[in-house]
């Protein structure tokens, strides 16, 4: 049995952490490969339900990172992020969904080095915790869940 | 051929164990934070002793709330799908009343009457019913006016009426009845045996101990009144204060509508049955944004006409038992008794 | 059924280094909805792009996905290639496997695997994309210009030259910039005021430049071409007008003693004054601070005895508002101050100078008419310590970067100081000699053997003052850290360049990315230094990074190029990634109900009322409806929808579902 | 309570044509009250007026089948008139086209016939949770995270997906729920778990800042799952991390932001 491989979904903004995941790859820092990143314009555009939908999919853990506070792209979408990640966390929290398995961040443009390390820091510690059966358990279509990480079969 | 014997609860609890026991579930009202909910239980002690109704029909034992009908698997292009319907577990569904009882000829009525729904007839053939004849009714209660009585015997193999705190007659109605007497028969006898002198069996006035439950309207006039009311303005005035939720729907134990939802995750899919609700505006919801039944009252509507009007015409059941479930759930306090009652009067 | 064609880049090695790319192309091959799938050493290569245009014809593609670097490099390039084949380029996506997989990871299976799955998961996105068409947007064809040294003096120019219009804005009295305040100039050392001044002059003239000096950029708000900025013009206190800048009311101001910004502190100034005699434009301001008058409400000297009456005790700040269609940052740079330095004693040694205060006693213009004297007494230094590196490149003090410029104008301090004082004896204590450049390194020789300056390779651990020298300690790392000691009459610190004070502040004004030193962030470190990540901002000179005039002067002339593209259209066409509120037929209509909570989320104000009105007039229906000229993309509004009633072209509820059910 | 005052105020309001409905409650079945529906100053009388009177009428104001009943009036007890508020705040109702007989839990009855009397009118009550709801709260705070799970697990698995608890809120007056997207289908419409947790948590997300807790939800639930808490829970952060901002403008604390918001876990 090998060791258990998490799987991880990073949603991020376009113009910081983005930017900055590329600037790891120009600097050819090496970090763990278990996440798959889904690029979105800015972190004001996160809904809550693609957070959702990601475990529901059967992910162990999911990231969130965009611009620093005063540094997003379009002024502000950022701050409003903030505001709902708030409410979100505290709202999971209170029905002890483990939130140890969000990890909210901020990396901008040009800490391509600190994505590495938010990286490799989660998976770590996702990889401590083990897969989230927690959530997979309450979706009864789960027979393939992680399947495609395994092989790439088609998707309808 | 109704046979008729006396079983006090040391037996019935006996009872359950030996039906265990044989690879039996028992299904039974429990009470859950006030709430009367049909789960499996595993003695008699689990059993919510008094109640005048359960909070949701028995029918999820049958037709229940979520159900895969099929699954899928893509492997390269081509799509694998199996359907073959999981073997259903022998159970004896205890406790319901006779209205509730009497509720799965109408089910089956709907899941048999062209296409046959093996999902749910191999479920319901597996499932004795050992229903608790009524001995207490309240104001929403109205089966005597739709063909039931609080000691009806339709759709239970057998009933029990309780006699006194330990002992209960027992009529044991179908066949399925009888191969759980026979499974027991040292459990059952013929006579009580309470200090009081004790009673025999056949000789017990049932009646006695049954809730008596006015018939407000004679249904056959119900149904002919409804075919002369289809553009009355009753029904709009009637669903005022309806909120358009599915819980009438959902308690009720003859309402059997239905959606089909395919959900896939990966390669991998089910399809799925679901309970639906007439009530919902998306109910009749067209793509192009069209929706026969634009406002509240046409689907109030539609739900009245259809249980005692469409379904005596095309199944001969009645789509109501008048348990009254739909009325002390309701947010709105729409009370179906009330209204019919309005409809009986209307001109 | 989706066609959609993947097309997997080995970028050389890059790629195929790490990742099997060929196991690639041959798994997403059995994706449904993928048509043609094949590998290929460099997509973007002619016959790379030409793989592509074929296989849509060919194929008949309803999208493609090219799985090769990040989208930031060459999105363009493979949507172009995508739109002369004849396919919507908003079909083409890429997906990142160098960047964000083969570069960061190593080789293995793994790798690959990820590979595979950030491609079937734009698989299943692009299964979603719908065409989209370009959004043509109005270009403002005038340039703002930030800050006036030589950066923003040539931006302006060329800018200017090229026949567009440019508002140049610069915080100090006088343009020029640190340049003007320069002795003579590495490598060849020309005198730096006599090859910048005849440009100062061409800026005051050019009629296609409008000059605001003594003001700062209040606010800016819009979007590329369409720029509203707000200009704080800070109040003189004199009628630029009126005065004909005859000096009469700087000599007669009561108050003279005020240490000189201009001179680094090592002059004097009153407080009525023009920061130096070449200042352009040539008119005083008057120092509020400072002034007897506004200190104590009398004195008014310069007020009686200006000729022209251009005195204005009462003039206010103004606030002068344009609209531009780009801007170029051209805010330079600042030094450390010695007083930064607790092993160099704080600064209150005053013979301990920075580079700039040594520039100015060096210069013919300067307090000491070019003759270097120490501050502390006016003698003559016989031994001077230059030291590079004060502060540059040492982690402890928090500058882990090179100022660049240090090594060369280090070099021309000790040259000019021995050119000037035959007898001296120069030291220069140094890390690394860094003379990259054209001439430069020959420069550097010319200082060590033709005038025979003392190098030491080495870090000064400590100075302090015995009688009346600076005993400077350090090592001589070079003869295995042999220590040394210099007995030095002056000493002078290449202390190291930094961002501007409140270069964070002009950034978020602009929301332009700045790093972690403060320094404003290029598009791209190495294809787009010139551009910032907001489009219609370019960036000159050393506000970007530590750059000396050759190299800032370069960027300039980029920046302005750049804007002069920009301009050479009345309108350009813009990206289709806006929001758009869901729209349908009657009797629905739109599935927006109306609150317009989505309103005061918008950055951009981009949200308006729409009424739908039957064809009698009567208003049905008042919906959200999004302005596609302010709207930006940004997407704060369709996560705030509850009914899910707005949507985002190129990242659609339905495309990021899709992505991320494939994961 | 002061029925008759109720009375004669509804009765006027009808007879001088001012509104055109009185929605109010009247006797129900099981000694409970239900809404009625007045519209000749005739059946006045079947207005009734108790301590059973709390289900949140201004869910109605919302239903075209009541607006095309024209110019309404309404018997609101305070947590109807907050709603109201909220939905004129979110321009569901029009400023003037409503008379509101706004009722204090001393039983005084105050008829309030626009925007800024209506908001001087809750103002003056502040909206806050009751201690024991706050006790409740804690209680359940107080949980280690499994426990929570469990908990939580339990209730929702209950849910049928009957969407009481969304009809029969005021504030959920979307022509189209997210649940009733299907492109695509963010929420799975079988009531298993995921489904009801992927509902519940969305649902409170979507009231977060906009509930009046008037605690309908949970009455609604035939299932009896006590879905206010989830509500309660964000309101009590909701007013903790970013104030309460009565001010019209910022009346959406989702919808706009303080550059000085205080979070502890975006690092």
């Amino acid at each position: 049995m090998s060791e258990f491989e998490p799987k991880i979904i990073a949603f991020v903004c376009n113009w910081c952490t983005y930017a900055g995941a590329d600037l790891t790859g120009t600097s050819r820092i090496k970090y763990e490969p278990n996440v798959r990143i889904i690029k979105n314009t800015c972190t004001g555009r996160i809904d809550f339900m693609m957070i959702l939908k990601a475990f529901a999919r059967g992910a162990d853990g999911v990231m969130v990172s965009g611009c620093h506070p005063n540094d997003c792209h379009y002024t502000s979408g950022n701050f409003h992020a903030r505001r709902r990640w708030i409410v979100f966390k505290n709202l999971l929290e209170f029905l002890g969904f483990d939130t140890r398995r969000i990890y909210f961040s901020w990396v901008s443009a040009a800490e391509g080095a600190k994505w590495a390390d938010v990286v490799n820091n989660f998976v770590n510690n996702i990889k401590k915790l083990g897969p989230f059966e927690d959530y997979k358990n309450l979706n009864p279509v789960r027979a393939s869940l992680g399947v495609l990480n395994e092989s790439a079969r088609p998707q309808n | 051929m109704t046979e008729r014997k006396i079983i006090n609860k040391a037996s019935l609890d006996e009872l359950f164990n030996k039906l265990k026991s044989g690879g039996k579930r028992i299904i039974a009202p429990r009470d859950k934070k006030g709430k009367i909910i049909f789960e499996e239980i595993s003695s008699l002690k689990d059993i919510a002793s008094d109640y005048i109704q359960t909070t949701l029909s028995p029918k999820q034992t049958v037709f229940p709330r979520y159900e895969e009908i099929l699954s899928y698997q893509f492997e390269n292009r081509n799509i694998k799908i199996d359907k073959e319907t999981k073997k259903p577990v022998p159970t004896v569904l205890f406790g319901v009343r006779p209205c509730d009882a009497r509720s799965l000829s109408t089910l089956n009525a709907v899941f048999t009457w062209d296409y046959i729904d093996t999902s749910f007839t191999s479920k319901l053939e597996n499932t004795t019913v050992i229903s608790i004849s009524c001995s207490k009714s309240d104001e929403y209660c109205f089966c005597t006016s739709v063909g039931g009585s609080p000691g009806d015997t339709a759709g239970s193999d057998i009933l029990l009426t309780h006699l006194d705190n330990d002992n209960f007659l027992a009529e044991i109605i179908t066949e399925k009845g009888k191969a759980i007497l026979l499974s027991a028969p040292e459990l059952f006898s013929d006579k009580d045996k309470s200090a009081s002198g004790g009673k025999d069996a056949p000789a017990v006035e049932k009646e006695k101990y049954l809730a008596h439950v006015k018939p407000y309207f004679d249904v056959k006039e119900l149904t002919n009144k409804l075919t002369k009311l289809f553009n009355s303005d009753i029904w709009e005035e009637q669903s005022l204060r309806c909120l358009g939720c599915g819980t009438c729907a959902f308690v009720c134990p003859a309402c059997t509508c239905f959606d089909i939802q395919d959900e896939t995750n990966g390669n991998y899919g089910e399809r799925f049955m679901c309970w639906d609700s007439c009530a919902f505006a998306l109910f009749t919801l067209h793509t192009s944004g069209h929706n026969p039944r634009e406002t509240q009252a046409p689907r109030w509507r539609q739900r009245l006409i259809h249980k005692f009007l469409y379904q005596p015409e095309r199944l001969s059941v009645y789509g109501c038992v008048g348990c009254g479930r739909c009325s002390r759930a309701c947010p709105a306090d729409m009370n179906l008794l009330e209204h019919l009652v309005e409809i009986m009067e209307a001109q | 059924m989706s066609r959609i064609g993947v097309f997997i880049c080995h970028c050389g090695e890059n790629i195929a280094g790490t990742v099997d790319c060929a196991k690639v192309a041959e798994v997403v091959s059995h994706l449904s909805g993928v048509a043609h799938s094949v590998d290929y050493k460099y997509m973007c290569s002619d016959p790379g792009q030409n793989l592509i245009k074929e296989a849509i014809k060919e194929k008949n593609l309803s999208g493609v996905i090219v799985a090769a670097c990040s989208p930031r490099m060459h999105e363009p390039t493979f949507r172009r290639a995508c739109a002369e084949a004849g396919l919507n380029p908003f079909l083409c996506e890429m997906a990142n496997i160098r960047e964000h997989c083969s570069w960061v990871h190593e080789k293995s299976d793994g790798t690959t695997q990820k590979a595979i799955d950030l491609i079937r998961m734009l698989v299943s996105k692009v299964r979603k994309n719908k065409p989209l068409y370009p959004i043509k947007v109005p270009v403002q064809r005038t340039a703002l210009v930030i800050g006036g040294g030589i950066g923003g003096i040539q931006a302006s120019l060329d800018i200017a030259n090229a026949g567009h219009k440019v508002i140049l804005v610069e915080r100090d009295p006088s343009i020029g910039g640190h340049m003007s305040q320069l002795s003579e100039t590495f490598p060849t050392l020309d005198c730096s005021q006599c090859i910048l001044t005849p440009r100062m002059v061409e800026v005051a003239q050019h009629p296609n430049i409008t000059l605001y000096t003594y003001s700062e950029v209040e606010s800016v708000s819009g979007f590329i071409g369409n720029f509203k900025v707000k200009i704080r013009k800070k109040a003189r206190c004199v009628d630029e007008k009126l005065c004909n800048g005859c000096g009469v009311c700087i000599q007669k101001c009561t108050v003279k003693k005020i240490p000189s910004e201009f001179d680094e502190g090592l002059g004097l100034r009153p407080a009525i004054y023009v920061p130096f005699p070449q200042a352009v434009p040539n008119k005083p301001v008057i120092d509020k601070k400072n002034c007897t008058y506004f200190i104590r409400g009398k004195c008014a000297a310069c007020e009686k005895l200006c000729p022209t009456k251009a005195i204005r005790f009462d003039q206010q700040d103004e606030i002068i508002e344009a609209d531009v269609g780009g801007i170029v940052l051209a805010t330079g740079f600042t030094i450390l101050n010695t007083d930064f330095f607790p092993e160099y004693g704080y600064g209150k040694y005053k013979d301990i100078i920075t580079g700039l205060q040594y520039e100015r006693l060096a210069s013919a213009s300067g307090p000491t008419l070019g003759v270097i004297k120490r501050p502390s007494d006016g003698k003559i230094p016989e031994t001077v310590v230059f030291i590079a590196c004060a502060g540059s490149r040492d982690s402890a003090k928090g500058i882990e970067y090179c100022s660049k410029i240090c090594c060369m104008y280090t070099a021309k301090h000790a040259m000019l100081y021995k050119h000037k004082f035959h007898e001296g004896k120069a030291y220069v204590f140094y890390m690394d000699i860094r003379a990259g450049g054209k001439m430069y390194e020959e420069f550097v020789r010319r200082a060590i053997e033709e005038d025979h300056v003392k190098y030491i390779r080495g870090r000064v651990s400590k100075i302090y003052e015995e009688d009346g020298k600076l005993i400077v300690k350090g090592a001589d790392t070079l003869l295995n850290h042999q220590p040394i000691e210099i007995k030095a009459d002056m000493v002078v610190l290449a202390t190291a360049s930094i961002a501007n004070q409140g270069a964070e502040e002009l950034a978020q004004k602009l929301h332009v990315s700045y790093d972690s030193y403060h320094f404003f962030a290029e598009a791209h470190p190495k294809l787009r230094p010139v551009e910032t990540n907001t489009a219609g901002i370019f960036l000159a000179g050393a506000c970007q990074a530590p750059k000396d005039i050759p190299d800032t002067v370069a960027q300039a002339s980029g920046a302005g190029s750049k804007i002069a593209a920009l301009f050479s259209a009345t309108e350009m066409t813009r990206e289709p990634v806006i929001a758009v509120v869901h729209r349908t037929a009657p009797p629905i209509f739109s599935t927006c109900v109306g609150c317009f909570l989505c309103q005061s989320a918008c950055p951009f104000q981009a949200i308006e009322r729409e009424e739908i009105k039957a064809r009698d007039g009567k208003v049905l229906k008042v919906v959200a409806k999004v302005n596609d000229g302010l709207c930006q993309g940004c997407g704060t509004c369709v996560a705030l929808c509850r009914s899910k009633s707005i949507d985002l072209q190129g990242f659609t509820h339905e495309q990021m579902y899709a992505q991320i059910m494939a994961s | 309570m002061n029925l008759q005052d109720l009375k004669t105020k509804a009765q006027k309001l009808l007879e001088s044509n001012t509104v055109n409905v009185i929605i109010g409650y009247g006797q129900g079945s099981g000694g409970e009250v239900r809404p009625v529906f007045i519209r000749k100053p005739a059946d006045i009388d079947k207005l009734v007026l108790n301590d059973k009177c709390v289900q949140n009428l201004a869910v109605y104001l919302t239903k075209h089948e009541i607006k095309k009943l024209g110019k309404p009036g309404i018997v609101a007890p305070l947590p109807v008139t907050r709603a109201i508020y909220q939905l004129m705040l979110e321009k569901q109702i029009a400023d003037g086209e409503i008379v509101v007989l706004g009722i204090k839990n001393n039983g005084i009855i105050t008829e309030l016939t626009d925007n800024k009397s209506i908001r001087s009118f809750i103002s003056d009550v502040p909206s806050e949770l009751t201690s024991e709801e706050k006790a409740r709260l804690s209680e359940i705070k107080s949980l280690s995270q499994q426990d929570k799970w469990r908990y939580w697990d339990e209730e929702l698995s209950a849910c049928i997906k009957c969407y009481a608890c969304k009809s029969s809120c005021p504030l959920c007056y979307c022509s189209r729920c997210t649940i009733e997207c299907n492109q695509p289908q963010w929420i799975s419409v079988p009531s298993h778990l995921l489904g009801n947790m992927e509902w519940h948590i969305m649902r409170a997300m979507h009231l977060a800042g906009r509930c009046v807790n008037c605690g309908e939800c949970a009455r609604a639930c035939p299932m009896g799952i006590p879905l206010n808490l989830l509500t309660q829970r964000l309101s009590e952060v909701i007013e903790k991390t970013f104030g309460t901002s009565e001010s019209a403008e910022a009346f959406y604390p989702l919808s706009t932001f303080n550059v000085n918001d205080k979070e502890d876990f975006i690092r």
